[in-house]
């Protein structure tokens, strides 16, 4: 459904950010995705979601391709998607409420409906009294659950999270993820950058490594260690 | 529609200080053209009124029968160019003269004035070579003495409107262009203070036109409450005018509704043109 | 210090439209200001000049002996009101008359005019009613038939002088303020788009006046050009009207430089006043 | 030489964050913070730098105390400060460099004296050649660490970090925690929050747990477990 053949991403001031990435990720697959800082791993994200397009290569999800997309595909396929970014990108003067209701606005989501969903969104997220507060009146772990909220509102069939417990406590890491599984389940891919390799260890899905914008590792060509595809 | 709406709304109360340095900025930009154009539509009427009082004059010999005369007038109405002609007997001068010129109305006295026929040319046949032409037809008739229409000052009243016609296009016209400017300006700014949120609504699926339509709104409500502003200003600027100085109109409803729809049209083009270029920086 | 002026010329740089708007605004506002003065200005030189031809003039009985009108001139001189005064044959009267009345010369023939004496009055002694009381006096000479001096004209001529002086003070502080408010605003938009860097640069230790500084530069750098801008701007628009319309006069060189001192201070004191009620704020 | 007494600190609209913690932090002492998500380990900290003030009790730190302290005291505390914030606060128009020797502009700092130490700062996180890239150039872990670089270019006598290694891999994480402990053996105090529990049970320092606003455990008080005052 995912799938990355020879890309190459290079920044025009800091340079190469990835080099030679290919692989393909199934529907509804849970994927971690590790690697040191710098080494790549926002980069590969926003290709997903084509904040970036790649120098060279392609990108390709569910029909849509890195080649031939269109502004209009682009839109469409961001519709179906839900992401958590590295810095929380909320709105500063809205509300957590106003913030989650707003990724359900933009895609035309009835005004009736939208009250309900970004209650049990956020209430899922462990910030059901928080509502009201705007970012800055939030601590950073709160501040992250409100972002990851807004990613699971309006139910996408892949949810990438970029270091979504980077600014979370053990057990509230374990809260979150055990959502992201739960989502998981209910057939949504998740792919999900992080440093927090406990969890890695402790969960047995497929681990993708880079490093310096290489993939240097794949659980799924592992026989054994993880699921794979 | 009913968010974009909403967004719109926001817009003024989130940015409250951008909003009104726009609203106030088209305002000042209208008056500004606004006070050019009372001045043109003032400076037309006045000259107009003023036009209408060309006239030629023929001065008939002494003792030129009124009969003559009459014949005369009638022969002086076939011509295309004039409007009117009044046949002025030697009393009726000297007693002009006389109120008009009241300091020295004994010198008076004494005197006698030679009778007149006295012409008034059709609108957009007063131009100088026109009033020439028919003073000299006129002095062929036998008994007239000699034809004033004051040619010299006919031109300068046509020279003198010339001028204020393109001065006050020229102005007008650098008027609107910065009052463009500041608009656009302002909605770069909107576009730049909203850079995040812009992003953000891309990321999370929103279309181009989504985007847009809260800014088109925004603008066209600036231009029309800036416009409106404007107006207001303006008729103020009048009355007092008007009381203090001297008597001038404003602009007709029809006119002063276009004034606002100028502004309506300026925020929204202002708007379109700025945003789309905005858009694709963010 | 060296340090708060490249932040205030990096605030040019970091934000060029907050920079051009605020220029620009002070600029329109001064333009508009200096329009008002200028308009000021021209209009006072302009009555002054006129004010000098307020003239008065008795009208001599006929046949009063040209020595008796001498005698008359030496005692009206020591008026203190009076500036000027001379004596005008009925000759002269009579050749004026022709010049001035062109069109009626015939008239004029048989007609003789009376002699006169014109006596211009000192500056300041111009007011409607020390006009009237000079000529109560003049009336009590035995020779003088009759005294004219247009008193409707006078008083007019003063009203006019009056509401001229204060429909520009009254615009002109209204364009004043709309300055203030203008340049208050844009500088409160600028603390607005720097509030994380000032409350970064409050959390690693800045003192008040470390912040403050760059803001007071910057409004006194924009003051400065805005007022120049101006400046020049309003020379060429009286470049312009001279060339076209009417001979205008530009500000004397000080009055231009207080200009521009003006639009500094401007600058200065909203960048002060706005950036120390924001700073709090942040 | 830092001092809680009975601190309390109420939010207007969130409600209670910190409420009657007392405690006593030593000269050079190394102070981990720990707590789960929205505990008001960032509200401490923040009472600890001015720029919240508790709504009762007393927050002394070196001679300026939060009774008393006027503003001239608050900028001359700070310019000894280093400041890890939690979100990083960059400024996102000046590239790396910029954003660390604006720590040394700001407090009047010689010129000519700027650069080396701006350089060796941005050495010390691992960070030399990344000097020219904006903020929105770096990826999140290199984000974190200039704010780090910031924090440690002044020489402060109580380094400040709030949750320091967030976005940090394992490796770059003990990287940044060595140089903290390498600052600390020079004589300044660290006082940091974290959820790294790793870390915390690796390294012998004294523990503070805050939960709900409560100071729930100390390490100091619990003899034989950490190094205490
Ligand atoms: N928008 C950008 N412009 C220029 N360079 C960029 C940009 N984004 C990332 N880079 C560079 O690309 C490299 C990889 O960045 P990326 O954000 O993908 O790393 P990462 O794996 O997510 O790191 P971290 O774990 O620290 O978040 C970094 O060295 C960074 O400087
Ligand atoms: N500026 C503020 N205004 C209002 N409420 C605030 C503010 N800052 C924090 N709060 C509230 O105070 C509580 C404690 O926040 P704090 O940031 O201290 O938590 P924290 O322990 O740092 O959490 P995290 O680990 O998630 O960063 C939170 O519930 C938050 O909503
Ligand atoms: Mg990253
Ligand atoms: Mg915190």
């Amino acid at each position: 459904m995912i799938r990355y053949t020879s890309v190459h991403k290079e920044y025009p001031r800091t340079g190469v950010a990835l080099t030679g990435v290919s692989l393909a990720i199934g529907k509804g697959e849970f994927v971690f995705l590790t690697g040191p800082s710098g080494a790549g791993k926002s980069t590969f994200l926003k290709l997903l979601f084509f904040e970036e397009r790649p120098t060279r290569g392609e990108v390709k999800i569910g029909p849509v391709s890195s080649a031939t997309a269109r502004t209009r595909d682009v839109v469409d396929l961001r519709r179906r998607l839900g992401i958590v970014f590295q810095d929380f990108r909320l709105l500063e003067d809205r509300t957590a409420e106003q913030n989650v209701a707003f990724a359900l606005e933009v895609i035309g989501t009835p005004q009736g409906a939208i009250p309900a969903r970004v209650a049990r969104a956020l209430a899922q997220v462990g910030l059901a009294g928080k509502g009201h507060a705007l970012p800055r009146e939030l601590s950073g772990g709160e501040q992250q659950r409100v972002a990851i909220a807004r990613a699971l509102v309006n139910d996408p069939f892949v949810l990438i999270a970029d270091e979504p417990t980077g600014n979370l406590d053990d057990r509230a890491t374990r809260g979150i993820f055990d959502l992201l599984r739960a989502i998981n389940a209910s057939g949504t891919a998740v792919i999900m950058a992080t440093h927090n390799m406990e969890l890695i260890r402790r969960n047995p899905y497929r681990t993708l490594e880079l490093n310096r914008g290489q993939l240097v590792f794949d659980s799924a060509d592992t026989p054994g260690d993880g699921e794979g595809t | 529609m009913r968010l974009a709406l909403r967004e719109a709304l926001l817009a003024f109360r989130r940015a409250p200080l951008l909003s009104v340095l726009s609203v106030t900025t088209i305002a000042v930009s209208l008056f500004a053209f606004g006070l050019f154009g009372l001045v043109a539509v003032n400076l037309r009427s006045a000259l107009q009124r003023v036009e209408e009082r060309v006239e030629v004059r023929a001065f008939l010999a002494e003792g030129t029968p009124a009969d003559a005369a009459a014949a005369a007038i009638a022969d002086i109405l076939v011509f295309p160019e004039v409007a009117t002609a009044e046949y002025v007997t030697p009393e009726r001068a000297l007693a002009r003269a006389r109120t008009e010129l009241g300091e020295f109305e004994d010198v008076f006295e004494a005197g006698v004035l030679p009778g007149s026929i006295e012409l008034r040319l059709r609108e957009g046949q007063r131009a100088p070579a026109t009033v020439a032409a028919v003073a000299r037809r006129l002095r062929t008739f036998p008994f007239v003495d000699d034809v004033r229409y004051g040619a010299e000052w006919v031109e300068k009243l046509y020279r003198l409107r010339t001028i204020a016609t393109v001065a006050g296009l020229a102005l007008g016209a650098a008027f609107a262009a910065v009052a463009v400017i500041i608009i656009g300006t302002t909605i770069r700014m909107t576009v730049l203070a909203r850079a995040r949120e812009i992003s953000l609504m891309r990321l999370v699926g929103a279309t181009d036109g989504f985007i847009r339509l809260p800014f088109l709104l925004e603008g066209l409500a600036k231009g029309v409450l800036g416009g409106g502003l404007a107006l207001g200003l303006l008729y103020i600027a009048t009355r007092v005018i008007s009381a203090q100085l001297i008597e001038v109109t404003f602009f007709d409803p029809p006119l002063a509704a276009g004034g606002v729809l100028a502004g309506a049209l300026l925020g929204f083009v202002g708007s379109a043109v700025s945003v789309g270029r905005q858009l694709r920086r963010v």
